[in-house]
């Protein structure tokens, strides 16, 4: 079953070709923010918004670049957009500004937006980069979620604590009290269990690889079931 | 006598010696076998190839196949009979495989071939005659391995070497053979020495026996007449496994370590075994060729353990029954001694040069134990003669890294199975060492292959790009000839220019007469040319009615003769 | 050597190109954002130091009447720290000092501290810390209320015997299996009070610093 | 800022300058990567890559357009070699290129072959000998097994046959793994 | 006639087994166990058996998740080893999942993620017991005075009751039972400024003229069970002689220096798991080098890390992480330390 | 002096970078197969670390810093990063073949590597003078490569290791380092800072 060109994009930035899962890229940011899911949230957005833009203004100026300065060039590229994008949060939403703030330098550092640039960007068209980039950015975020909630309620016990710092005052509710009286498990939220969580993901995504690739294999080796005879 | 001063191997590993049950006896000659099994192959090297035809008449002693290479040994026919087959038959072999054989059926007569000449005098001969008959007499090393003897009779560019060391350790359990030989017939043993010594202008002998086998040193001791002792020492060497295995005797007797990878030689030893040494004597003295050789049959499942002198070629079920053998399926039959040897599959493959025990051990008492995982314990590495890491050997061989096996260097294994036998958790190491450096073996050679195709692909990617040329170039040429047959004359004809042409047409004429023919016949390589030769040879024997022979095709003429003019 | 010249010509000029694109743009950005940017953060640091002095009690501008002092013993850095003056009527009303709490499990914890002119405390926060999340992070406002149980202490309630955790025999309650943060913390608002106590006057005497540096901010790790 | 706008584009300026120089100077021409690549494919050259033989599909992983497992001569062993040259994970034959197989030698039936030449034609490593009108050779050691002139030939005189294992070639089994479960 | 081909020589062994090899080592721990248990209350026995039958029931449910023969690898005593090291590590007053999910954690990531028995790079008891102590620093560092110092020492049934049911004997707290241990109370106090005669002349009791009474007599008892297992060639004698020497050395070192903020070397040796760790933890096998230099290096680094983390870092004992730490170096120093072969220039 | 050692013992073991601090994971994750890529690739980044760490101290001292220009601190660190590593690669590259196998196609890597702007960043953010900023930028790439160097050991041996199918390679490395990261919280404490 052949896809369409931004059906695969969707399923690579998604799931096959992951960039947290598969390609092992942006663990930083990955691993330090994902105590809670709001942290891991707040990351997640920011990041999809910068490799969005970082992807369509490499798109643009591919022809442009030679090999000897093409790093120097991304890099500068992402740090440009990065940085405009930390000033003008900072002006203009600053109560957002706040929360994912911190996060926000981290982004220039996450090899997954040179890496895009790089492998992606920098061969395909404006169109194609900017899915690809929305695409990376949503699949990281999904992951970053995944994690920060799986350690959140094994380490807290709870989940979307503190979502009033993201969606406001009003947010309390989101708040999910999973066990009460919980002791906290800390392991799950200091590095360890970062890595532990991270390593665990990826076995399960490995388990669900082989089930989808079992069934694809069974679904073409069985011709068609006919019904039993009578 | 002085004793002599001895080192200690590292590693090894003191094991019951079980030899007394197979030397209750004195060794008998074992008898003719109705036919008789000689593989062309019974030693390290190329096979030999055989020099009788099925039908042939041979006599006991007679030269049927003749060595090939310098690695190579010949092989005799052990007693008198007529060659009924030259075919593939089941060898003593790990694989279980077959390989091609020279099948004798007795004639009962064991008649030895009248013309074999005893060489007289050793002493009279040079070192290059003595090594000669030595491999005319298709002998190889008895202690197990089976290198041609005569190769390691050569001091090499020294002219002499320091110490000639034969190997009467016997270290292996149940094995008894160079035990009882040397009982019996020191004199042999000795006389065979000397023969060598002289081959290698030796400077002094030491004969090492472990000290389980008092009576064979007192039998070697007491043959050494006053002379010989002066340049002769029989030593005893405490009882640990492998004691026997060349560079730990060495280590043991002199203290030198064989630097790794290397051979005794390059620190001016050789080592030989007691029973090649008695092998040389017969040859030389008797000029009788390697034909037999006492081989230990012995195993709990035996009801009289013995040594026998057996032809080479006897089939195991021969011997065997010899010893009261009540053979059950689920037994283990093995080919050297427990330590080393292999487990064969069937019990008609012959006894061969290397055979020096056949061991009928009765299947183990347990279910065999389940291989457990590795525990890094480091028994292994306590009991390894060449201080090795066996734990990390099998780790990497079990993961298949070859670069890293060899890292921890793979091939200075001897394969002693000091490891095997002591590891807790029955882990076949020995069989794990033997799969990766077979598996390095045939890798290497499978480079060596792709090499050979990279190179003959990147050569016929140059001929084809140069034919494209040459073509282009044709037509171009074609075009300039019409161009100029239809008279366009805008320059005056120069000489130099005509030539030129001319030259080119002439080249052109002969590559479009090659075009048509094959294509790919040019830069041949010898073998290649061989090759072709041998193929045109079968096809003339082949075809009776060819569509095309080679002698008729005036274009086949062409093809032959440009491989000559070509290259 | 043509080709060289032509070559680091093209580099130069392209990567100067795109530097002098990026920083434009960069520099744009910025002159646009900036007064918006320092007028947030002047709103940030003063609803942090509004939650300990608030506004109702002191008429003048906190974030701007502000000095820098230094004091490694009493407040925790070798770096000038801000003290926030809070006035009413041009009479002192209260301090609020940014300290710091050195040794806390993970390193420092910094705070704000403030005291009001009679060596009362007005309220304690951590702005930033490291300590572990679920044992010393308690001492964050948001995760408990802890930090509240400083307020209305002064160097007298209890006395200097007091101002240790209980573990240490003093007042002060520690966490469950962290004693090390709070212990960290109690210490160094009593440091802080006695800074304040020592130099009170002088303190609020002083003329007010022109630019605000901003310890209160969360920075970036 | 206009000192921001000149502080760094004059830095950007100066780092072309020294890229650009160092570009030129220290130009490398081959990739040894392929070089590297090509020594660790069978050199079969039998295109079940994709690629026209060895050599392209090693240029073709070394700019990453061609994963490292479409390679069936290769096998696994193959794979894992260029997982470790290529610092990745090894992973499983694409089956999508074809099965891995033991090795095989193309034999031609003397008998019935025509002497068309287009076998030659095909063999990529020029190890079939013969003219025109005159039976055909395989060259055994030579030949790599790729199959190419099977398809060619007119009157399917080609066999493929299993490569002879002398006792020499033999190897060592692998041993039983310690782990397998035991009924 | 055909036969039965076992393919590769050797054709007889010495028949050793592992599961003997595991076996010798839990008798080994006997003595030291009941000098234990002497001292400090059944509690051990509890975590014990709540191990043991975690490790069994974890192992055995691995086994089947990865399809692996389960009654060879169940019987080869190495999880029942590594159930009862960790029990030995854990306070002897705890809540039953403590345990229960140190055993856990060890058998399921520490061990059988990595392929099970001779795969796992870290010493799954101590995976599992520093997963425990970062997890839950309070548990993990409520020990039980000595039988001799207090009358509070609770009875077996109390244990169970506290062990099963969080519920403390009648007019106890939590604090009023436990305390920490001596080396605990050492490091903190000194860290407080006091001196170590001090803290001796304030506690009576809680230390002999060795170390910590009780435990004292526990470590030389891990220590004679520990040389029985060199003797018995179980262990290798470089990784204990290795560690014991250099913490031995590092404590004279500064004991010397100053007499008052470093305790003595007897001190070092004898309390905490300076014993049981150098005969039974470090050497396991499994996880330690196995190259004779190797293990030399090993044993020194876990000595070293020891006194180390157990003077100037967070942690009351640093056996547990000193093993571990040098676990992470094995690798690189098996591969680095390969001996001489046989034939090779001695350099 | 001691301020200095401090400073190396605490970017080493009690704040290594990539398992306390979680920088420069991507390249610890992916470079890390085999022993001798990963004493490559250490190699590298300890030169381009420190190299850059002293650069970006120089450029944020003295352009950055006079003209007021700190919003622009995050581009021009990465832009001196980049050409570091860029001009490195080429110089090696061509100089020296062998050298360039080894730690060649890692070069551009560290570009990626967020400890090197890590570092650049806390060298301005704890204001850290010249001498500092080197130790730092050192230790903190002695820190990388020392666990870069033990878990590529490691993860050798894991490699062929019965690691259940599941969590073959990725996954397993991740709980390695996890528990590696376990192993290291025994520093903690060692220095506060
Ligand atoms: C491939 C090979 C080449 C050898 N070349 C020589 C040689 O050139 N000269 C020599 O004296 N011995 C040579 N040897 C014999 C060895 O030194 C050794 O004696 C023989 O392999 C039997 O030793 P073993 O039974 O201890 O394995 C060679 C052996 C092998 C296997
Ligand atoms: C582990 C081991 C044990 C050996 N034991 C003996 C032995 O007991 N007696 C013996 O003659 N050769 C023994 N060999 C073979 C010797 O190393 C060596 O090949 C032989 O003595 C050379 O003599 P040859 O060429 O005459 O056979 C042993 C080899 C190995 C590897
Ligand atoms: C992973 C980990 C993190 C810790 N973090 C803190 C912390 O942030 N603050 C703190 O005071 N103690 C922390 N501790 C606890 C200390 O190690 C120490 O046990 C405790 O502070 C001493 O308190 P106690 O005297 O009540 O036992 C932590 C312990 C662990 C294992
Ligand atoms: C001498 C010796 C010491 C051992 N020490 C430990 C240990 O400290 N921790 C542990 O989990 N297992 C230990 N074991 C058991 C076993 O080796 C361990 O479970 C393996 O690491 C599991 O693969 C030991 C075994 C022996 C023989
Ligand atoms: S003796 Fe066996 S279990 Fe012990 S280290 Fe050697 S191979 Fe491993
Ligand atoms: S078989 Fe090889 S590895 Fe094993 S003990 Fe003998 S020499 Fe050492
Ligand atoms: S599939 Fe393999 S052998 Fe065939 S051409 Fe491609 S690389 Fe060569
Ligand atoms: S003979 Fe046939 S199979 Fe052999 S290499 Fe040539 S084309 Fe391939
Ligand atoms: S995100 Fe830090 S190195 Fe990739």
């Amino acid at each position: 079953m052949p896809r369409s060109e931004t059906g695969q994009i969707v399923h690579d930035g998604m799931w096959g070709n992951n960039p947290a899962l598969v390609q092992l890229l942006g663990l930083c940011p990955l691993l330090a923010v994902t105590n809670t899911v709001v942290n891991a949230l707040g990351l997640g957005l920011a990041t999809t918004i910068t490799l969005i833009a970082s992807n369509s203004i490499v798109s643009l100026i591919r022809q442009w670049v030679r090999p000897e300065i093409r790093i120097p060039v991304f890099v500068m590229i992402i740090a440009s957009v990065v940085t405009i994008i930390e000033m003008t949060m900072n002006a203009w939403f600053h109560e957002l500004y706040l929360i994912l703030g911190i996060f926000i330098p981290l982004i220039v550092t996450n090899c997954t937006i040179i890496a895009r640039a790089e492998a992606y960007a920098s061969r395909n068209h404006v169109g194609l980069a900017f899915a690809d980039g929305l695409f990376m950015g949503l699949g990281f975020t999904a992951v970053l979620l995944v994690l920060g909630a799986m350690r959140e309620a094994i380490g807290f016990g709870t989940l979307f604590a503190q979502a009033n710092l993201m969606f406001g005052e009003q947010a309390h509710w989101l708040t999910i009290t999973l066990v009460e009286d919980y002791r906290g498990f800390l392991l799950a939220i200091l590095p360890p269990g970062a890595f532990i969580g991270l390593g665990l993901l990826i076995a399960v995504k490995n388990v669900i690889d082989k089930r989808l690739e079992e069934k694809r294999k069974t679904v073409v080796a069985v011709p068609v079931v006919d019904a039993p005879a009578t | 006598m002085t004793t002599h001063k001895l080192w200690r191997f590292p590693g090894g590993l003191v094991l019951d010696g079980h030899k007394d049950m197979s030397m209750q006896d004195a060794v008998m000659i074992a008898d003719l076998p109705p036919q008789l099994v000689l593989p062309l192959q019974q030693h390290i090297g190329e096979p030999a190839v055989a020099v009788v035809k099925p039908g042939d008449r041979v006599l006991k002693g007679q030269l049927i196949a003749r060595a090939q290479d310098y690695v190579s040994a010949s092989v005799h026919a052990s007693s008198s009979g007529q060659v009924i087959a030259i075919e593939e038959r089941p060898i003593p072999h790990p694989s279980g495989q077959n390989a091609t054989c020279i099948v004798i059926e007795t004639d009962g007569e064991d008649r030895w071939d009248p013309d074999k000449t005893p060489s007289g005098d050793y002493q009279t001969l040079d070192a290059s005659e003595l090594r000669n008959i030595i491999r005319d007499a298709g002998i190889v090393g008895l202690g197990g391995a089976g290198f041609p003897s005569f190769i390691k009779l050569n001091p090499g560019a020294g002219g002499s070497i320091d110490l000639l060391i034969l190997n009467g350790a016997e270290c292996e359990p149940y094995i008894s053979c160079d035990a009882m030989l040397m009982q019996e017939r020191p004199r042999e043993v000795i006389d065979g020495l000397k023969i060598m010594r002289h081959a290698l202008q030796a400077k002094y002998c030491l004969i090492g026996v472990e000290d389980n086998k008092p009576d064979a040193i007192v039998a070697l001791r007491g043959a050494l007449s006053a002379d010989e002792t002066k340049f002769i020492d029989v030593v005893t060497v405490p009882t640990r496994y492998p004691a026997g295995g060349e560079k730990q005797l060495i280590k043991v007797l002199t203290g030198k370590e064989v630097p790794s990878q290397r051979l005794p030689l390059d620190i001016g030893i050789v080592c030989h075994n007691v029973a090649t040494a008695a092998a040389v004597h017969h040859a030389v003295t008797l000029g009788e060729p390697l034909v037999s050789r006492v081989v230990t049959i012995t195993g709990e499942n035996l009801e009289q353990p013995r040594n026998l002198e057996v032809r080479i070629g006897t089939p195991f079920s021969s011997v065997l029954q010899q010893c009261g053998w009540h053979p059950k399926s689920n037994d283990q039959l093995v080919m050297g001694g427990p330590m080393m040897g292999f487990a064969v599959t069937s019990d008609a493959i012959p006894v061969v040069k290397t055979t020096n025990c056949i061991l009928a051990l009765p299947a183990p008492q347990r279910p065999s134990p389940v291989a457990m995982p590795c525990i890094r314990c480091g028994e292994c590495a306590r009991v390894c003669p060449a201080l090795l890491l066996p734990q990390q050997l099998y780790w990497y061989s079990w993961s298949k890294d070859l670069d890293k096996v060899q890292d921890h260097k793979l091939f200075d294994c001897i394969e002693c199975g000091c490891c095997a036998y002591v590891c807790p958790s029955n882990i076949p190491l020995v069989q794990y060492f033997r799969f990766a450096k077979t598996e390095i073996w045939s890798q290497e050679k499978e480079k060596r292959k792709s090499d050979l195709a990279r190179q003959r692909h990147e050569f016929r990617l140059e001929r084809l790009e140069k034919e494209k040329q040459d073509k282009e170039e044709r037509q171009r040429l074609k075009k300039e000839k019409l161009r100029k047959a239809r008279g366009e004359k805008s320059e005056t004809p120069d000489p130099k220019k005509a030539a030129i042409q001319a030259a080119l047409d002439r080249v052109k004429a002969r590559k479009e007469q090659q075009d048509s023919g094959a294509r790919n016949v040019e830069h041949l390589t010898d073998a290649q040319r061989k090759a072709i030769a041998e193929v045109d040879e079968r096809r003339k024997h082949l075809k009776t009615d060819p569509p095309a022979t080679p002698s008729t095709d005036p274009q086949a003429e062409s093809v032959t003769e440009k491989k000559t003019d070509e290259i | 050597m043509a080709g060289i010249g032509r070559n680091m010509a093209i580099s130069a000029v392209l990567l100067g190109l795109f530097a002098m694109v990026g920083t434009t743009l960069l520099a744009l950005t910025h002159e646009r954002t900036a007064p918006r940017i320092a007028a947030n953060q002047r709103a940030t640091v003063l609803r942090n130091l509004h939650v300990l002095v608030p506004p109702d009690e002191h008429d003048n501008d906190l974030f701007s009447d502000v000095i820098h002092v230094t004091d490694e013993r009493h407040l925790g850095s070798e770096n000038p720290l801000p003290v926030y003056r809070a006035r009413r009527n041009d009479k002192p009303v209260a301090a609020i000092v940014a300290s710091i709490a050195p040794d806390g499990y993970n390193g420092r914890i910094y705070l704000l501290v403030a005291i009001r002119y009679d060596g009362s405390l007005a309220g304690v926060r951590v702005t930033r810390h490291l300590e572990t999340p679920g044992l010393g992070d308690a001492v964050d406002e948001r995760k408990s209320d802890w930090i509240k149980g400083f307020t209305g202490r002064s160097l007298q309630n209890p006395n200097s015997k007091g101002w240790k955790v209980k573990r240490d025999g003093g007042e002060f309650d520690q966490f469950t299996g962290a004693t090390i943060t709070p212990r960290a913390v109690v210490k160094a608002v009593h440091n802080t009070l006695l800074y304040f106590q020592r130099h009170r006057d002088e303190l609020f005497a002083k003329p007010a610093t022109t630019t605000a540096a901003d310890t209160t901010q969360t920075e970036n790790r | 800022m206009l000192s921001a706008i000149i502080a760094l584009s004059a830095l950007a300026i100066v780092f072309g300058l020294v890229l650009g120089f160092a570009a030129v100077r220290f130009r490398v021409e081959e990739d040894p990567v392929v070089d590297q690549i090509d020594k660790i494919l069978p050199q079969t050259q039998c295109g079940q890559c994709t690629y026209p033989g060895c050599r392209p599909y090693a240029e073709a992983i070394a700019k990453g357009e061609a994963d490292i497992n479409q390679c069936p001569p290769g096998g696994e062993a193959v794979i894992q070699s260029l997982a470790d040259l290529l610092g990745r994970d090894a992973k499983p034959l694409n089956e999508d290129h074809g099965e891995h197989k033991d090795k095989l030698v193309a034999v031609i039936d003397e008998q019935v072959c025509i002497g068309c030449t287009l076998c030659i034609q095909a063999c990529p490593v020029d190890c079939i000998l013969g003219a025109a009108k005159q039976m055909h050779t395989v060259i055994e050691d030579e030949c790599t097994g790729c199959e190419l002139c099977v398809p060619p030939c007119p009157v399917d005189c080609i066999d493929m046959v299993p490569v002879k294992k002398e006792l020499s070639d033999w190897t060592w089994p692998f041993p039983e793994t310690p782990q397998e479960k035991k009924p | 006639m055909k036969f039965k081909n076992t393919l590769s020589s050797p054709h007889i062994t010495a028949s050793p087994s592992l599961t003997r090899t595991m076996l010798w080592v839990v008798v080994a721990l006997v003595p030291g166990s009941a000098f234990y248990v002497a001292f400090f209350g059944t509690g051990l026995l509890i975590n014990m058996a709540l191990a043991t039958l975690t490790a069994l029931a974890s192992e055995a449910l691995m086994l089947r998740l990865r399809r692996r023969a389960v009654l060879p690898f169940i019987t080869d005593g190495s999880a029942l080893v590594t159930a009862l090291l960790l029990a030995l590590a854990l306070p002897p007053f705890a809540p039953w999942w403590l345990p229960v999910l140190g055993t856990l954690f060890a058998i399921v990531v520490a061990k059988h993620l990595y392929g099970g028995l001779g795969y796992n790079p870290f010493n799954p008891a101590m995976v599992g017991y520093a997963m425990l102590l970062i997890a839950f620093p309070r548990e993990m560092t409520a020990w039980l005075p000595p039988t001799s110092l207090g009358a509070t020492t609770p009875e077996f049934l109390d244990l169970l009751n506290y062990s099963l049911f969080s519920i403390l004997p009648a007019d106890s707290t939590y604090d009023s039972i436990s305390m920490a241990t001596p080396m605990d109370t050492v490091k903190t106090r000194v860290g407080l400024g006091e001196t170590i005669s001090d803290i001796h002349l304030s506690s009576p009791g809680l230390f002999s003229t060795v170390s910590g009474t009780g435990w004292d007599r526990v470590n030389l008892m891990f220590l004679l069970g520990g040389m029985w297992l060199i003797y018995k060639r179980v262990v290798a004698w470089q990784i204990p002689f290795a560690m014991l020497s250099t913490l031995a050395l590092m404590a004279t070192v500064f004991w010397l220096i100053d007499s008052e903020q470093f305790s003595s070397p007897w001190f070092h040796l004898f309390s905490g798991a300076a014993m049981l760790g150098a005969f039974f933890i470090a050497s396991d096998p499994v996880t330690a080098a196995t190259t004779p230099r190797g293990r030399l290096i090993y044993g020194a680094g876990i000595g070293a890390l020891t006194y180390i983390i157990r003077n100037w870092g967070g942690y009351p004992d640093g056996v547990a992480f000193a093993v571990l730490l040098m676990n992470m170096a094995v690798p690189t120093i098996d591969y680095y330390t390969q001996p001489r072969v046989f034939g090779e220039e001695r350099n | 002096m001691k301020e200095l050692a401090l400073i190396l013992v605490s970017t080493i073991l009690v704040n290594n970078f990539v398992l306390v601090k979680f920088l420069g994971l991507c390249p610890f994750m992916g470079v890390s197969r085999k022993l001798e890529t990963a004493t490559g690739m250490a190699l590298a980044t300890t030169f381009v670390l420190t190299l850059s760490s002293v650069c970006s101290y120089l450029v944020n001292e003295y352009l950055l810093a006079p003209l007021g220009l700190e919003y622009l601190r995050t581009i021009t660190f990465i832009l001196v990063i980049a050409v570091v590593v860029q001009f490195t690669e080429m110089v090696v590259r061509k100089s020296s073949p062998l050298l360039y196998q080894v730690l060649g196609i890692f070069l551009p890597l560290i570009t990626t590597n967020c400890a090197v702007l890590g570092v650049a960043l806390l060298n301005v953010q704890t204001q850290h003078g010249f001498l500092e900023s080197a130790v730092y930028g050192f230790g903190a790439a002695v820190g990388f490569s020392f666990v870069l160097i033990l878990f590529s050991a490691m993860r050798e041996r894991i490699a062929v290791a019965d690691v259940p199918v599941p969590f073959k390679g990725a996954s397993i490395a991740l709980i390695t380092a996890g528990l590696m990261s376990m192993a290291f919280m025994g520093f903690s404490g060692l220095v506060k800072g």
